[in-house]
């Protein structure tokens, strides 16, 4: 049978419980009974339970089908997952919370990500399936979060941390506005493979790509030449072209932003600032990245006010005095030299040491 | 196939975060294709890169996206990857299932694919991950048969993704879960048939606590919101103190304007009305008894994206506050949408997001042009240099001296 | 006599009186006895008064010998210009200092500007000697200062109120950081006299000129051509060559640009904002421009905290709200659109009405 | 000369401020020319229009500035102001004046010109407000002889400008006169003989507070700082809060750090040295009791001009403590200067500032290559883009993959 074009995604209301759709628009306020628990109470009175469970995003259908087994057992059926690729358990009966609980951490399932605590990391696609990743996606997710977990299935952390990891600066992670954004770079230049080139790329596509303006049409060679000192390496032409290869394993690896969020909440949403430019690739387990992160986030936990999110405490105390707490290296690298370069310059004589 | 060592990856099944390594192995049992992946994946992690090519167009009949072409760059050795392409299949509104619905996805995807998933992708979607290219279109009818459809790729309107909103939070100033599907319906044509200059997305949040993140994340952010004051309830208040909250510091000293007092003698709280900017942080800490104001609606933000190409924008203010109206079918919502894409299509350069557009063009024309009024609430603060660019129509054009004579 | 080159100023040691030169670097503390006298104590116990008066900056040498007459008379023959072009009596005997303040107001001298007052306009030549002006500076300043006079010789605003003012946007007056800026605008494009640009013009600099591109060579005219579409009328094109005429007295005019500082007492620098993009040229006493001022003034002088200089205050309660209190009205002029504009725009979602 | 009218002009002899059109009518009587420019602004007035040309190139023999030239547009009408250059006489440091050196130069000036001046002109120099060409440079050697020296124009280092320091205030945290005075003399040949991109201006304030605004209007600031801590006198505190000064709100709580804290039973301050960041407001509200560290010098910043072309700018860190001791002869300072002017005249373009020079290339690439050391004191915050120009000499140019094979 030929497919229905445009019907548009299934109705939600066909997803809802029936406890939603009894006490829809009606939620009066919430508790969070425990970690990984959300109580909804709505005006009529009922209450609706929900469990978060971490998940590793990419899962097997088999996956799948073991949350929905558990799903049928206690909530009748109905399920959600979040913004944050955690699955949430929808009860509307108060009784079976905690056996739900047990069974799932008899199963292994990870409860949790509530209230002040580190969530999942939103991440990406790495290794596994895109073209132009300068590190894996879903391995340092695990790695990180392995190291982090008491701070997932916990709540004592200063305020919620929320992270983002994308593989490579085109930033599908959305870390760009991340308490902590782990970010995959790459550091050499574009390997121009001029046959390719010549074969299938629209040559100016490929030059108005280039955020620096380092690639130049090579009309006479029917192909291009990169001011290699104009680049850096953000691998957006190699998006547009294949012919543009720039991994390169002795070189790739990551880079930490901190500080971001989005939630308009006390402050206005900003964005992740760089503070480490570089760390190494080192699969499978990426022990420098975990113990970056988690020194920044001791640091945190050690100095910031109750309610504070990461970046609220560094603007607060002050960048300068970030770096002097965190012992890491400031550099040129840290210092922006794009567009908007110059709001970045302290414009003043006060500061800290 | 025999089966093969992965001890680097087997390394990421320890620990206690639930382990993408145990999926692929799971998928792995029942698809050859993950079992290829597993392999492929090994071997990034010894040689420390990636080993996919770019995608060619691939795709279904009808629509000029929602797949995301992708092959191996050895297809010798990895045949049954050769061709691993993703499918974006439009998840629900607010990211609700019931399991039969699950049931059938996992079914469909078990018979097509690698039994491999993103749950979910970052935009939103449902992500198929890994197919044949002769699969893509029956998996489309398939899945559409079973009331799915794709989600978008390419230069449109990328999938719209919404929070839990008014399904399970107190805090939803609109119906974000409505609001989504109904407007994502509306623009069908836009989803699927890449016609922009580059992507377009729309993000619904129910609050200034942004759970979408669509400040960040989306070209199009529509952030609940409220035009009168923010209400409490007293004896809320009182409870909150009795049970030894603590209020002045936790709550009216964070305040961003000081506009929230307590009293502790009465042990009520007082707002300055017209001070309050809804930054949504007192009714975060007191739940039970402060909340939104009765006029609800969103404010809506343009702009946002991530860092290529003139590094990442976050979304600003273009109306401050909008009804958002199941009963009026959020007709205010999608005219303004459609003047502004109409603007951007008219204006942008290939490959440039409207935020990229709008700071190229100027902000004042782009609100001129897109006929939206222009209000302070769209900056912080306005402009530092006196570079204006005068209305010539508003002046006198005489050419003349004051005397008459030309100039 | 041949001049000698390069021997600098002259010394500044030979223009301090003596208890400058036995009490250097030795400062105290100050005080401020009354509005327009400094009183400096020194570690060794000496005092020294200040006593500052008015200047208009454009003074003929008579002005000056006047002065002289009376730096001798009770300074023994010292005096100071401040950086806000008044002066300042130096007087090392407290019992002169009344005298002196008599005398001055005899004379019609204006004894003032000192704590939370307005000081003299920091201003530029306009019209009585330059080539670009788009306003006169001398006439607005006279005017503006007649106007708020009470606040020159009184100590009674919430702070320090520096303003400035600038015949065009090369900005010779410092606008760009002031409390209050007030800057002469041009609104029409240049008129090209092709004959000039042929006789003397280098055209790549003329074109270079352009802040925003507008100026194209025209290599066939010998000439260039201005894209109307793409001009702001800043006038630089004409600062670089005489054939870019572009006064136009229908459409000449001032802008009134608020909230700059530069000190770091607080908070950090900062820009001056516009609010006002246009008031007539209303020469010789610019009534538009005077009571925009005071209306600034007194919101400022109504709302503000003690202490609080314009831009902090409103900083603090934001400028959407400046607006809605001052009645001013609020258009696309006032949005930035120049490069640094992104940094202007509202990225959140939490603001006042 | 028959005495025309001025009607316009006149109604700014009325109000309480100074007029400048009794100071240009009272030059009038003696010169000419001066009553010439109360006739051409009197046009002006009637028009709403300049009447000035561009100078041509006018000077004096062995310099390349120091005079603007200036020409009337109407040069038959107005014959004794045909030509009306300016001359810019380099001001003592601060401005500080002896009468007889006052008097000076109004004598010459009377004999060589309009009478008019600007006491001083918005950089700093002594303005001689109109002469002729012939005039030049009998004034440049009658000046000169009195003591004198030309200020800059052109492209080259602008007059230098200083605040009143430890000549008459406490705040000074080194010696802004002696500074100006010394380094002014340093760089003669830069100061007399454009030479460079563009104008550059350096500007001496002794503290935080910048009384010559040099942050915003110099390229080279130098504000005054301490390394170490404020000190307190406790005693002095005290006698505050007995004249019940308003301590905790008007000082304590307006301490952009919370840093100084008040003791309401001790009336005493106490600070946390290492959350202070020299704002000096505590210090302006207290001179008695609160004074700056002991280690003192001068922070270096670099940037600042208004608004053509870029718009307007402001200084920048680069130096964050610098000592600034007349026993060394400001070595470091002068040596610091010359190395950042080199950079920006290998680099910069024409009529670009060091400002837009350092933001075009990026503030790394400057520090680097003026060898000025990097620290996180330079910037309010680091970069929120990943586009990082790393230094290609650190990585591995192998050109190989992990296994050796080449990329
Ligand atoms: C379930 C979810 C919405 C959904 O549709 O899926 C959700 C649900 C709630 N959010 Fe959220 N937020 C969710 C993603 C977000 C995001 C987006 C993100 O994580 O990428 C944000 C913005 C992040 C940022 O600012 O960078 C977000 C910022 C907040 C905040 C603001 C926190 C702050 O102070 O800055 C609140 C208020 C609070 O925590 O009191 C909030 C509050 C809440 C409440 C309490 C709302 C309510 O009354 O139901 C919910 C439980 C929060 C909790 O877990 O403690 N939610 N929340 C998302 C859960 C993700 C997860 O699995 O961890
Ligand atoms: C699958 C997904 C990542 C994931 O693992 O979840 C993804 C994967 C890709 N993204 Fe993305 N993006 C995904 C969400 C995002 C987001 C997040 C979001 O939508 O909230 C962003 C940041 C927000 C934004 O739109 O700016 C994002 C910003 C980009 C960009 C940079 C766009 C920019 O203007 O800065 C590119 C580059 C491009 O479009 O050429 C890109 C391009 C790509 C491509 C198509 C790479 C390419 O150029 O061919 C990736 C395909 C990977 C693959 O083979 O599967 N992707 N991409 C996400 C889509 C899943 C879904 O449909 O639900
Ligand atoms: C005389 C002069 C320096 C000179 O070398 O000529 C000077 C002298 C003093 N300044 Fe200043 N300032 C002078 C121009 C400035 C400037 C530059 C300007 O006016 O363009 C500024 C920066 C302006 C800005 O921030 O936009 C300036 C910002 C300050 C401040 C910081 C005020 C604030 O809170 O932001 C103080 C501290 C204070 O007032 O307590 C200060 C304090 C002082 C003290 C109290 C310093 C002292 O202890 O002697 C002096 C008397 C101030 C008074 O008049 O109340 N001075 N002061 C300048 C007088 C100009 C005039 O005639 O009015
Ligand atoms: C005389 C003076 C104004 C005054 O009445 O005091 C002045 C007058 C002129 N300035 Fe200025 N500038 C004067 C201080 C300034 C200042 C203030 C300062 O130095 O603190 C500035 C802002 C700070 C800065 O340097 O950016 C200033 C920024 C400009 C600019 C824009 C420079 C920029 O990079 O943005 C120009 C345009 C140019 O250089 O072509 C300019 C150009 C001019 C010219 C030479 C116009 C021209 O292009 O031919 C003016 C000559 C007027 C005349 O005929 O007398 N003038 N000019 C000031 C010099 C007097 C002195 O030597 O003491
Ligand atoms: S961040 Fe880059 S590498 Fe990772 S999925 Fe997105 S486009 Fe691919
Ligand atoms: S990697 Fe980025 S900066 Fe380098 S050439 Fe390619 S597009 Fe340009
Ligand atoms: S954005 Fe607001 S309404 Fe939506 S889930 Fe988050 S807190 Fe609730
Ligand atoms: S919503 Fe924000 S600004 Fe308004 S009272 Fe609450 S905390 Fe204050
Ligand atoms: S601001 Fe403009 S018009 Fe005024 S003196 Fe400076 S250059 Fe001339
Ligand atoms: S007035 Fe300014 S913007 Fe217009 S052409 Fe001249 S230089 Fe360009
Ligand atoms: S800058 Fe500081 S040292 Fe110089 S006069 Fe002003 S207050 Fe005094
Ligand atoms: S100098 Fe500024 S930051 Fe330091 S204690 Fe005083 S007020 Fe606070």
């Amino acid at each position: 049978m030929a497919a229905k074009l445009d019907q548009g995604p299934p109705n939600y209301k066909e997803m809802l419980p029936p406890i939603i759709l009894d006490n829809y628009g009606k939620w009066k306020y919430h508790e969070i009974p425990r970690s990984g628990v959300l109580k909804h109470v709505s005006e009529s009175g009922a209450a609706l339970f929900s469990v978060r469970v971490a998940t590793p995003r990419l899962v097997s259908i088999d996956f799948i089908r073991d949350v929905c087994a558990l799903a049928d057992e206690f909530c009748d059926g109905f399920l959600r997952w979040t913004t944050r690729n955690n699955i949430e358990f929808l009860l509307s009966d108060e009784a079976k919370v905690n056996p739900l609980i047990e069974t799932l951490v008899a199963k292994g399932f990870a409860v949790g990500g509530t209230g002040a605590a580190i969530s999942n990391i939103i991440h990406t696609q790495g290794w596994v399936h895109c073209h132009t990743p300068a590190t894996d996606a879903s391995g340092v997710v695990k790695a990180v979060m392995d190291d982090l977990y008491e701070y997932f299935e916990s709540m004592k952390l200063p305020a919620k941390l929320k992270m983002g990891l994308a593989c490579c600066l085109n930033m599908c992670g959305s870390t760009h506005c991340s308490d902590i954004g782990i970010v995959g770079v790459h550091r050499t230049p574009p390997r121009i493979d001029h046959d390719k080139i010549r074969k299938g790329t629209e040559i100016p596509s490929l030059v108005a790509s280039c955020p620096t303006g380092a690639i130049r049409p090579d009309p006479k060679n029917k192909s291009v030449v990169v001011n290699e000192e104009k680049c850096m390496y953000c691998g957006n032409c190699y998006t547009m072209s294949p012919a543009m290869e720039i991994y390169d394993a002795r070189n790739d690896g990551i880079a930490i932003l901190i500080g971001g969020k989005v939630s308009n909440a006390r402050s206005a949403p900003s964005f992740s600032r760089m503070v480490i430019p570089f760390l190494p690739n080192n699969a499978p387990r990426w022990p420098e990245v975990t113990e970056a992160i988690r020194a920044i986030l001791e640091l945190w936990i050690a100095n910031a006010d109750k309610g504070e999110r990461l970046g609220e405490w560094v603007e607060r105390i002050g960048w300068e005095r970030f770096f002097a707490l965190s012992g890491l290296p400031f550099s040129d690298m840290l210092i922006d030299d794009y567009i908007f370069a110059r709001e970045t310059f302290r414009t003043g004589a006060a500061f800290k040491y | 196939m025999t089966e093969k060592k992965t001890p680097l990856l087997d390394e990421l099944e320890k620990g206690k975060w639930p382990s993408f390594v145990t999926e692929i192995k799971r998928a792995a049992v029942k698809s050859a294709a993950s079992a290829e992946l597993l392999q492929v994946l090994e071997r990034s992690y010894e040689e420390r890169r990636g080993h996919w090519k770019h995608g060619g167009i691939v795709g279904v009949r009808g629509y000029g996206g929602g797949v995301i072409g992708r092959y191996v760059d050895e297809p010798e050795t990895y045949p049954n990857i050769a061709e691993f392409h993703t499918v974006r299949i439009n998840q629900p509104s607010g990211f609700f299932y019931n399991t039969k619905t699950l049931r059938t996805i996992c079914d469909l995807w078990e018979k097509h694919g690698s039994g491999l998933t993103n749950m979910h992708g970052s935009t939103g979607d449902i992500i198929l991950l890994g197919c044949k290219t002769e699969h893509i279109q029956p998996i489309f009818d398939d899945y559409s048969e079973a009331g799915f459809d794709l989600g978008g790729s390419g230069s449109c309107l990328r999938t719209t993704n919404c929070c839990v909103g008014p399904g399970r939070c107190e805090y939803a100033c609109y119906d974000t879960l409505e609001a989504c599907y109904n407007i994502t319906n509306e623009f069908m044509d836009e989803l699927h048939r890449p016609m922009w200059p580059y992507k377009s997305k729309i993000k619904f949040s129910g609050c200034a606590n942004d759970c979408t993140g669509a400040i960040a994340r989306s070209d199009i952010s529509v952030i609940g919101t409220w035009r009168d004051t923010i209400r409490i309830d007293q004896d809320a208040v009182k409870e909150y103190a009795a049970n030894k909250f603590p209020i002045q510091s936790q709550v009216c000293d964070k305040c961003p304007t000081g506009c929230l007092t307590y009293n502790n003698e009465t042990q009520e709280l007082a707002v300055i009305a017209e001070d309050c900017t809804r930054c949504h942080h007192c009714i975060n800490l007191m739940p039970k008894a402060i909340q939104a104001g009765k006029e609800k609606g969103a404010t809506i933000l343009v702009g946002g994206k991530s860092t290529i190409v003139q590094s990442a924008f976050m979304s600003s203010v273009v109306i401050p506050f909008m009804k958002m109206d199941v009963e009026d079918d959020f007709e205010e919502f999608k005219d303004t949408v459609r003047r502004i894409w109409e603007w951007w299509d008219e204006n942008g350069k290939t490959r440039e997001r409207i935020g990229e557009t709008i700071f190229r063009l100027g902000m004042g024309k782009f609100l001129r042009e897109a006929e939206i009024p222009i209000v302070p609430q769209q900056v912080f603060r306005p402009r530092a240099n006196p570079y204006v660019f005068w209305a010539q129509e508003d002046l006198d054009k005489s050419g003349t001296a004051l005397d008459g004579t030309a100039l």
